[in-house]
């Protein structure tokens, strides 16, 4: 029986349904959630110093010694107080022992602006871990979404990083009784449509199709790709699409520069096939490339939205 | 240690512009027109007013998230710290920043700070640059007992420890991060006891008392001031409020607990000593000088209000300095 | 009068001269370089504690005080556990405090593979960086570019990071005598061509060059443009080649993931008149997405070179 | 405490391995057969051997960059070492690693680290686990005197001692960092010192003498299991090489130091103890011992040369576990 929940009850759920099942996991984070504290106690849900660094790492060893940690970074901010851990340790360390041991741990953390927290607290730099080789990634913009690449990412035996959208967080959705996992590299097609392919992440799903929706008033048909799954990514599902539309659009809340949108656009050039088929310069709808301004109607003015994605599919359509 | 009366009626009245600029921030934030996020420092306005009694305008002081008490102890304009946290264009950082990242470089206030422990090796390379200066001038950095526990607290005062550099951790010890108790994340109950750690000087002090504050202080400046190196004072206090100003947030501490500090506040506590001496403080005096203060942060609100947005065309400005 | 002095002295030559124009320069280290030490004396060149982290703080702080510091983070490896300081302060610092302050920051650091030291420290992540905005950014490839982008980079008002290439430290090169800087923001063009345009970063300008001297044998003309700066990205001398060659390689040392490749490829594809003049997919010639083994025949098969460049080039003209 | 003749014979035999190992480990790294960097424990033995001799093989271990020995001490294949240094398909990382990052989980050790300080939070991690296990295992973490100023040391001992977690905190304090002493970048002479930051035993001890580290080791490892928590341990010892092997890499250390040092060599130290007590070793015994330990590190090089290299499909293999 599907129900409708919020994005954030999805996690909560996707986590203690797991944690019901396996008692290897245990849940680290400088605030520990309220509900999860209160089901599994304090020794499976730790509230701890304010050491992301030192919770990532003991992380790994935890793993390493047969457990199978969550941490919480909480805003994406903090991980960059533990990037030694996840650059120099958790992305290698299975490899660079030759696969001898596995590292099973979810590194949740919450991505985005909106929150008119200013340059700090506004971060969505999911392309910097992107770039490193050996962590598993899934940026989800649904309820649906999120709980089932939670509890993918939770029976992995890798280290996984679960960025979650702080946009979405009171987001409701479906979600059904039964258990459920979805696997990673599996982009989902939102919406179909046949005159431009729009690639969007996490919030920006939403606003395509807003985008979509309004364009389709004007007999532009819009197919919106959500590609859930950073790493792997999805390029068949992608490409596939943008050789349907020959059009290609990428929306995403980070700035541009080295970003995932920038790989997606790679991606789908790059392939023999779609660049064929591309009948325009794709684009990106992003930020613009600043750190994120304080005052609401300047942040408002850095994040692309549904507005700047009709610009930038009139601009990829030439109407 | 003495402090004259004048001195001491300068510090209350600072104290007491702590309190109401952050009364208002609450009201304002609540209100809507002051977003993202407030965190106040009321309980704890002792501290940094007791420490920055002691320092010049060439010494140079760091905060943290909790930030306004420390930029206004140091002698930052209330107009342009209410315009920030309105986001307006004549804010000190021109609606960029917020209540999380006001800074004035030009009284030696390098900014609060949205990381925990974030600011404490920052401080550290300005205490770097006053012993090369060779002025005399030192630096102050105010952090709390969570980032005690925080790898850049370790880092940053052994290096300060080593090099002697001229730098005064000041820690603010109320007791709580957020919703975690102090006693379930700190090893040991004193933080100044990690002073043994690298070799300088660990002090206990009662933060809610500005006046033992300012003495603790003192005697930590003079020691850098003359090329001894880094002093780690450890100021008890606590915060009268929740953890930010967001209505719905769980509050973890004990009532009994908050009604006891309650019951200490350094406010009343420096007003009832100034009181206590004959013609130093009368009801009425006091009363004129909240008045004074009040019309002050009026004023503040009214700058605030009254400034313009920025454009919107500046967000692409100031990424790069010329 | 030019002489030929190698990528590394270079570098020190920079450094020493700014410092002997500057007094406010002084230079913080784990491992202080010998030369300089032996110049400017223990308290200009500073040894230091292992806490990077520390040191970029302090570097920021120093900068906010009227000094202008370098700090050598040495390994690009050792970066990581200042990534805060890097990403949450450094970068955002000019802007969140409304451009009241400026930070003269020069940061170095060593990137590349090629020394058996496996995934630690064999790390090419320029990438990261450049997803941040608020830091000017370089891969100089020669002892020229990297003595002009260095003086360049220590005389900028803000923080800068210097990417240097470890493989190109023993490389050889004409440098003048003379004073002068290599503004940020300007492509090279290292060798003019009119088939296809390789955009090469740091070690991989040389393998590309390598390529077109093999190709030119026969018939193939190879243009190699060195970015030379990674932000600023002169995005249009290459532009202006790719609609001149109508074809695209970028080679590079990092993996491919979200990468500066795949920034370049992006930046190429979507100006509307490259994408015109682009005849075939272009083509990014990286690393393995994997980390970086230790046997040295497994690492070089992870890197790209001349040869792998040359595949390239020859996919993208379908010779 | 008594340590059985027994026992000190295999200290000193693993003690000798440890060299013998790492003389040709420098030896093929200069003749090319072995890559990048090698860091020789020469001079250190008896620390790592002192302390996991109070260990058993469900204890945990980590290591640094300076890895061989503790490998050994804990008790690592030779052979697989050796092939991991020589870049081999049969190595405990299957050439992936090299002599910086050597691990073997099966056997409880952890990984060296080419991260200064990288290792002590994941140590930690592993404290926690066997904690939460409830099976009396512990776990070691071995570092460096440089390692002790990072700020991961600061943030994983607090925890360690907040949580009483069976950690036992091994520095090896051989007084210099690359060419940086300890004095001009601890601000401390003793890292003992800081032990007082955490509320915990901080011990120093002699890291030379393999039966005082195994004392000491012993009785924290003793207090762990029992739920007492962490000890942080200093071992004074040096190296008596360069930082690395690397033929032209310059050497800070004064000579008469260095020759002091040499002078105090471990393994001498201990072979002379038990030479000391009648009938424990004779000249001949342990000449024969030395050449058991020679004839095995040369089946390990052997058995290393023997051994493929690893295919290059193998670079995509292992960058995810199934
Ligand atoms: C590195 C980091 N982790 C987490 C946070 C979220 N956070 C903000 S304030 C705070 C508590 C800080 O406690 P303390 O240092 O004692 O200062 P106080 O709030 O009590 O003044 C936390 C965890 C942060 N800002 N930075
Ligand atoms: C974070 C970091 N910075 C720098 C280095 C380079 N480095 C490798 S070993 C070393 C010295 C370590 O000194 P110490 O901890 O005393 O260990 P020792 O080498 O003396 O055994 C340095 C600086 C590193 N590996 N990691
Ligand atoms: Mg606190
Ligand atoms: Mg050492």
């Amino acid at each position: 029986m599907p129900r409708e929940i919020t994005y954030l009850d999805a996690i909560t759920e996707a986590i203690a349904e797991e944690m019901r099942r396996d008692e290897k996991i245990f849940h680290l984070s400088t605030d520990a959630p309220g509900a999860l504290l209160k089901e599994f106690g304090p020794s499976r849900v730790r509230q701890t110093p304010i050491t992301e660094s030192a919770l990532t790492g003991m992380a790994i060893g935890a793993a390493g010694s047969g457990y199978r940690p969550i941490v919480d970074w909480r805003l994406v901010t903090f991980s960059f107080v533990a990037m030694d851990q996840i650059v120099n340790q958790a992305a290698k360390i299975h490899y660079m022992f030759g696969g001898q041991q596995k590292f099973p741990i979810l590194f949740r953390t919450t991505v985005g602006g909106g929150t008119r927290r200013a340059a700090q607290h506004s971060q969505s730099p999911y392309s910097m871990f992107m770039n490193l080789a050996g962590l598993r990634q899934a940026l989800p913009s649904t309820p649906y979404d999120v709980k089932g690449l939670t509890k993918a990412a939770i029976r992995d035996n890798n280290p996984v990083v679960m960025f979650e959208s702080g946009r979405l967080g009171g987001l409701q959705g479906e979600v059904p009784d039964e258990d459920y996992t979805i696997p990673f590299g599996q982009a989902d097609v939102k919406r179909e449509g046949t005159d431009v392919t729009v690639v969007a992440l996490a919030w920006l799903v939403h606003e395509a199709l807003a985008a979509a929706e309004t364009l389709a008033k004007e007999g532009i048909s819009v197919e919106v790709i959500d590609p859930r799954s950073l790493v792997p990514m999805d390029a068949e599902t992608i490409r596939r699409s943008v050789q349907k539309t020959g059009r290609l659009v990428v929306a995403d809340e980070a700035g541009p520069t080295c970003s995932a949108a920038a790989e997606i656009i790679s991606l789908a050039t790059e392939d023999a096939a779609t660049f064929k088929a591309l009948q325009a310069p794709p684009a990106r709808v992003c930020a613009f490339q600043v750190p994120i301004p304080y005052a609401p109607h300047l942040e408002d003015h850095v994040f692309p939205d549904r507005n700047r994605i009709i610009d930038g599919i009139r601009t990829v359509i030439g109407s | 240690m003495t402090v004259s009366p004048d001195m001491q009626r300068n510090m209350l009245r600072q104290m007491q512009t702590i309190r109401r600029f952050e009364e208002h921030a609450s009201e304002g934030f609540l209100a809507g027109d002051i977003y993202g996020v407030v965190h106040c420092y009321i309980g704890e306005e002792a501290v940094a007013v007791g420490v920055c009694a002691t320092l010049t305008r060439e010494d140079k002081i760091i905060s943290t998230h909790r930030g306004h008490g420390h930029c206004i102890a140091k002698g930052a304009d209330l107009k342009r710290m209410m315009a920030e946290l309105y986001g307006r264009e004549t804010g000190y950082c021109k609606g960029k920043g917020g209540s999380m990242h006001i800074a004035d470089f030009e009284i030696g206030m390098l900014g609060a700070n949205g990381i925990v422990a974030g600011g404490i090796s920052i401080i550290t390379g300005a205490g770097l640059a006053a012993q090369m200066d060779g002025n005399g001038a030192v630096a102050v950095c105010f952090f709390g007992d969570g980032a005690s526990n925080a790898g850049p607290f370790h880092e940053s005062i052994n290096i300060a420890a080593s090099w002697k550099l001229p730098v005064i951790y000041v820690c603010e010890n109320n007791l709580w991060a957020v919703n975690v108790p102090a006693e379930n994340s700190l090893a040991v109950t004193d933080v100044a006891a990690r002073a043994a750690g690298y070799g300088i000087p660990g002090k206990i002090v009662d933060g809610n008392d500005a006046l033992a504050v300012y003495e603790a202080a003192s005697e930590a400046v003079a020691h850098a001031r003359n090329g001894g190196g880094p002093t780690l004072i450890e100021c008890k206090t606590y915060r009268h409020r929740a953890h930010t100003e967001r209505a719905d947030q769980p509050d973890a501490r004990p009532k009994a607990e908050i009604e006891a500090w309650m019951a200490k506040d350094p406010i009343d506590q420096l007003a009832a000593h100034l009181k206590g001496q004959q013609g130093q403080l009368t009801e009425d005096e006091w009363a004129a000088m909240d008045a004074d203060v009040m019309s002050e942060v009026e004023a503040a609100i009214a700058f605030a209000k009254a400034s313009p947005f920025p454009s919107t065309d500046s967000v692409s400005q100031d990424v790069f300095a010329d």
